[in-house]
């Protein structure tokens, strides 16, 4: 059983720059911060690895920031420009007891993050899901769509925290 | 409405014990759509099982809504689901009824404010008979429901205008 | 006799004929299938802790009544693409199927809608119809649960009826006739004269036949209720895979004719399986009206046992139905050509030795 | 000339009596063996994620317990749990062993409903009843103690809503006794059945190295032959203080981890969960339920995940707090979710029928697989 930051010290050796930082803000995890683009790689590391083994992905989520500049886009309403959207993975390794958390963190305009739905199967439906809710493209993934917002859903990524609601969807009203 | 509008002037006794017999049949042997949605969807499947019976009212689950005379919106109605409830409830033969289960299906229920994807009550896209308040309604609730629409048969009549 | 006696009142056969004729379905048919379907409801009603219908007259008793009623008022619906002339026609031919069964069922020592020698085999083939209407029905409904269920159905009847028709032959070589009434006349006096004991007569072979007419029982039991579509073997409607079956579309009377007539023919299979093996309309005790020297009380007494008998294995069936979960369509097609054909061609074999020796 | 055949694609729900709620799928036909099965989800997609955002913590309770429906109480402590880790609150001592009662006496109940439906797909009806008779004595338990029969709002943030009922204990230890002979019942009746083993034995079987890499949870993975269970490998609440089982699929019919395996390990969680319940009856001490309850809930900064053993797997939450009184971000790790992607693949190359007996057997909420 290893503690985060012998695994932080473990991928920092094998990957260098991919991995940015081990982020200790919060008092009861820590999170590794990696590269969007070399996620898949580290993934491949981290499972396969024997000290590692981190044999499941408990929980991939989404995550907005927020932390872009708002900028009043029309009357009364105020969108965010620039800043990022994050994307939080917690492993979990059942032979060796251990549990990590990464993080990816990608710009809000053209977030672009590299699949992992190969290592882990469950990280498909995972991904489809932050895709919907937020519009992260995952790269390499082998079926991007809508998972749980109708397919032809035009009003954007709602849980994004700029989202507005529209006022009618095939002839019904949204709002209450 | 009225079937044979204008051909009677009055509900003549013949017509009046023709109607009762025939509204008799109807709420009588309402069979639901076997059809649930969320939450009161197991509520309703706990009214029909054997400690509150819906049998005992004649009313069993047909999966095919053809052959089904009563649908009850049992949950929280989406926007992708809106549609085919829809389209459910006009496969249905006629004289068809809905009931409403729970606030979700009445207005929106818990999900009216931040429901992005939410119908905020069924009655946007099909007529409602009754409405069931609750979330979930207890089976109680349900029956309650359910003689309600009952007594709304008993006064339907196919000669007399309805409303 | 029922025949002779209509046309010597009315001086006319062919009205004769058709009243015969429609006898059996209203006096029986019609009355038994609405009581059936509420004796399913309350048995399952009972069987699950429950009451069943209770509000439309004394416990429910009128509840199918309210429901035929509810039936008829119904939308009639037809999609367009459904295939008309055959979407309207396979209700009805359902129901011909299985009210042309009970032609040849003897009722009674005297009422038998004809005196067929073929009496059974005219019963195999004419349950056949079953097929054809369900095939139409799933096809010209033009949804692919119904197209599913009626492939399922078919494959399963054409199958099933291959053990029924073996121990139908086992009968056969044992007393030599195809007629019921014969059947039926000859295990006439107590219950040991039955074919499940071994068919009438005292000596060796009645004693030897027993066990194989029990297998040959159980056989056809079982087959025939795969005829009827009912659990375990209910796949063609299997409502939790394929909605309704082959009448998913069908709504109004048309649907109350699937649904009278899969009753009606509970019914029919029942009473051929009690004709075979159970003595028919035979009482197992000797009649009353013998005894009291009272002749016309006769036929009352074998109407009275046959519809006991004949309700007996309905209540059977639908026991089952409420106690067993469903097979898979290919163990079902196991069942059938794996144990069933052979044990019932076995069964013939050894039979046709015992009588021959 | 070749005749041109193709597959058939037949559409199951989102209105299908065995879809478990609002599930689509899309199954490729040939004849009656699924060449694929594409799920459909969304159609009750109620935003629960977003709602979270605009509430304060305590007022998610109720959003919570409409995630898993049929196991309200469990979802209620997963999030309590999480939101106590949050701000590092400790509970009475009797509040835990409260919460472990109803937890467990929910599992029962969650359960209870998964035989049943599962009987009531391979076509047996009866049992499907009988299952529901016993969950009517449950919910009229929970009715007594917080006055709800399916979503409660009575695990709160550091305590309980109110304290059990006098006659609480009483009643339950009656329905323990009253309960025990209905497991029998139930084996009899359905697990032991010759048709039913044949519908199940050897069908959908899920081997553990996929099971593990789908992390596939609860009794869908035990199932699989692997103990491994939140209450035992993780400890949470005071699940170290009892003594009980985690049964694990044996093969008993069939190879590990078919249908028949899975389905089993359920019957036996609901025995063990009563020895659970036995012995919390016995050993729950006296003490104020509401005594550490905080007076506004306004955790630090920081994120936090923390799971538990729910009937249908391992269901956690993981939260992005940013120091006001409202959750930044509320994800929502959903065990029925995750189970239901495995479907596509224990699927390929069975029958329509077993499609709807697979589906049965990995027990799934559709309010919890959309939220």
């Amino acid at each position: 059983m290893k503690n985060d930051e012998e695994i932080f010290e473990i991928l920092k050796a094998k990957f260098g720059d991919s991995i940015i930082e081990l982020n200790a803000k919060s008092p009861f995890e820590k999170v590794i911060v990696i590269a969007p683009l070399k996620i898949k790689e580290v993934s491949y590391f981290l499972r396969d690895d024997s000290e590692l083994d981190f044999c499941s992905l408990v929980l991939l989520s989404g995550v907005d920031d927020a932390n872009g500049e708002k900028v009043e886009l029309e009357e009364g309403f105020k969108g965010i420009q620039g800043g990022t959207l994050s994307v939080y993975y917690h492993l979990e390794s059942i032979n060796q007891k251990q549990k990590a958390t990464l993080k990816v963190s990608t710009s809000r305009e053209n977030p672009e993050v590299e699949s992992v739905s190969d290592v882990w199967r469950n990280a498909d439906w995972h991904e489809r899901e932050a895709f919907d809710m937020y519009g992260i493209k995952f790269l390499n993934h082998p079926d991007l769509r809508r998972i749980l917002m109708p397919e032809d859903w035009e009003a954007g990524y709602p849980l994004r925290k700029d989202y507005r609601n529209p006022e009618f969807y095939q002839g019904m009203k949204v709002p209450y | 409405m009225g079937l044979l509008d204008k051909e009677f002037s009055d509900g003549n006794i013949v017509i009046t014990k023709t109607d009762d017999l025939l509204n008799w049949a109807r709420l009588s042997s309402l069979w639901q759509v076997g059809f649930g949605l969320a939450c009161c969807a197991i509520e309703m499947m706990a009214t029909s099982a054997s400690h509150y019976d819906f049998d005992r009212f004649g009313v069993i689950p047909r999966n095919s809504p053809r052959q089904a005379d009563v649908i009850i919106i049992s949950g929280t109605v989406t926007l992708k689901m809106a549609q085919r409830i829809k389209r459910l409830y006009e496969q249905m033969p006629d004289p068809k009824y809905v009931i409403s289960m729970g606030s979700c299906s009445n207005c929106g229920g818990p999900y009216w404010d931040h429901g992005y994807h939410v119908l905020k009550g069924i009655d946007r896209v099909i007529p409602v008979d009754v409405y069931v308040p609750g979330c979930p309604p207890r089976p109680e609730a349900l029956l309650e429901g359910l003689l309600k629409l009952q007594e709304k048969i008993r006064n339907e009549s196919t000669v007399k205008k309805s409303a | 006799m029922i025949f002779d006696w209509l046309s010597s009142l009315i001086g006319n056969e062919i009205i004769a004929g058709i009243i015969c004729a429609c006898l059996p379905l209203f006096l029986f048919i019609l009355p038994f299938a609405l009581v059936a379907v509420l004796m399913e409801r309350k048995v399952s009603a009972h069987m699950q802790d429950r009451l069943g219908p209770m509000r439309t007259g004394y416990h429910g008793i009128i509840q199918t009544i309210a429901d035929i009623l509810k039936l008829f008022q119904k939308e009639d619906i037809m999609s367009n693409e459904v295939d008309k002339p055959l979407f309207n026609i396979a209700p009805v031919l359902t129901f011909i199927g299985s009210y042309a069964a009970f032609a040849a069922i003897p009722f009674t020592s005297n009422f038998i809608g004809t005196k067929l020698d073929l009496g059974i085999v005219y019963i195999l083939g004419v349950s056949s119809f079953g097929v054809v209407s369900i095939l139409m029905a799933g096809w010209s409904s033009n949804n692919k649960y119904s197209l599913l269920g009626a492939m399922r159905s078919a494959a399963q009847l054409v199958s099933y009826e291959i053990p029924t028709f073996l121990v139908v032959v086992t009968l056969i070589t044992v007393t030599g006739t195809t007629s019921l009434l014969n059947l039926s006349e000859m295990q006439t006096g107590h219950f040991w004269n039955w074919m499940i004991l071994g068919g009438p007569g005292l000596n060796l072979t009645k004693f030897l036949l027993i066990p194989f007419m029990i297998v040959g029982a159980v056989i056809v039991f079982i087959s025939t209720l795969a005829e009827v579509n009912r659990t375990p073997f209910d796949v063609p409607e299997a409502d939790s895979e394929l909605v309704a079956g082959y009448y998913t579309e069908y709504s109004g009377m048309k649907f109350a004719m699937f649904f009278l007539a899969e009753y009606a023919n509970m019914f029919a299979v029942s009473a051929i399986v009690s004709a075979l093996f159970f003595g028919g309309y035979q009482s197992p005790f000797g009649y009353l009206g013998n005894l009291l020297g009272v002749s016309w009380l006769v036929p009352f007494e074998q109407l009275f046992w046959f519809t006991l008998k004949g309700c007996l294995f309905v209540f059977v069936q639908m026991w089952l139905r409420w106690t067993l979960p469903r097979l898979r369509v290919d163990q079902l097609m196991t069942l059938c050509w794996k144990y069933l054909i052979p044990f019932a061609f076995a069964n013939l074999l050894i039979v046709g030795l015992l009588v021959v020796l | 000339m070749a005749l041109k055949t193709e597959e058939m694609v037949l559409n199951m729900g989102p209105q299908h009596p065995s879809t478990h709620g609002v599930l689509r799928l899309e199954l490729e036909l040939e004849g009656e063996l699924v060449l694929n099965v594409r799920p459909h989800l969304g159609y009750l997609h109620r935003c629960f994620e977003k709602h979270c955002e605009a509430m304060t913590y305590p007022q998610v309770i109720p959003y919570v317990d409409r995630l898993d429906y049929l196991a309200a109480m469990s979802n209620e402590l997963t999030y309590a749990i999480t939101c106590e880790k949050l701000m590092n609150i400790q509970v009475p001592e009797r509040v835990e062993y409260i919460r472990v009662i109803m937890v467990e006496l929910q599992r029962i109940a969650s359960h209870l409903v998964a035989l049943g439906t599962f009987g009531l797909d391979i076509g047996a009806f009866t049992p499907f009843l009988y299952c529901f008779i016993d969950r009517e004595k449950i919910l009229s338990l929970f009715e007594l103690t917080c006055g709800a029969r399916m979503l409660y709002n009575y695990i709160w943030i550091g305590g309980l809503s109110h304290d059990l009922h006098p006659d609480f204990i009483r009643l339950a230890k009656e329905f323990v006794q009253y309960f025990k002979p209905h497991v029998a019942e139930l084996n009899n009746l359905l697990s032991y059945n010759k048709i039913f083993i044949e519908r199940t034995a050897n069908v959908g079987v899920l081997p553990l190295e996929a099971a593990i890499n789908y992390n596939i949870t609860g009794p869908s993975l035990r199932g699989s032959g692997i103990k491994w269970d939140l209450r035992k490998n993780d400890p949470y609440s005071i699940y170290d203080k009892f003594d009980f089982d985690i049964p694990v699929g044996k093969g008993t019919f069939g190879q590990v981890g078919d249908c028949w395996d899975r389905y089993f390990v359920r019957v036996v969680e609901m025995e063990q969960s009563l020895r659970i319940i036995e012995q919390a009856l016995e050993q729950i001490p006296e003490g104020d339920v509401t005594s550490a309850l905080p007076k506004r809930v306004k955790p630090p900064e920081g994120t936090v995940y923390a799971r538990t053993e729910n009937p249908k797997g391992e269901l956690g939450f993981f939260i992005v707090s940013n120091g006001s009184l409202n959750p930044y971000r509320v994800k929502v790790k959903p065990p029925s979710f995750v189970n239901l992607t495995v479907l596509g693949e224990l699927c390929k190359g069975c029958f329509i029928s077993d499609v709807i007996a697979i589906l049965g057997s990995i027990d799934i909420v559709m309010g919890e697989v959309d939220r």
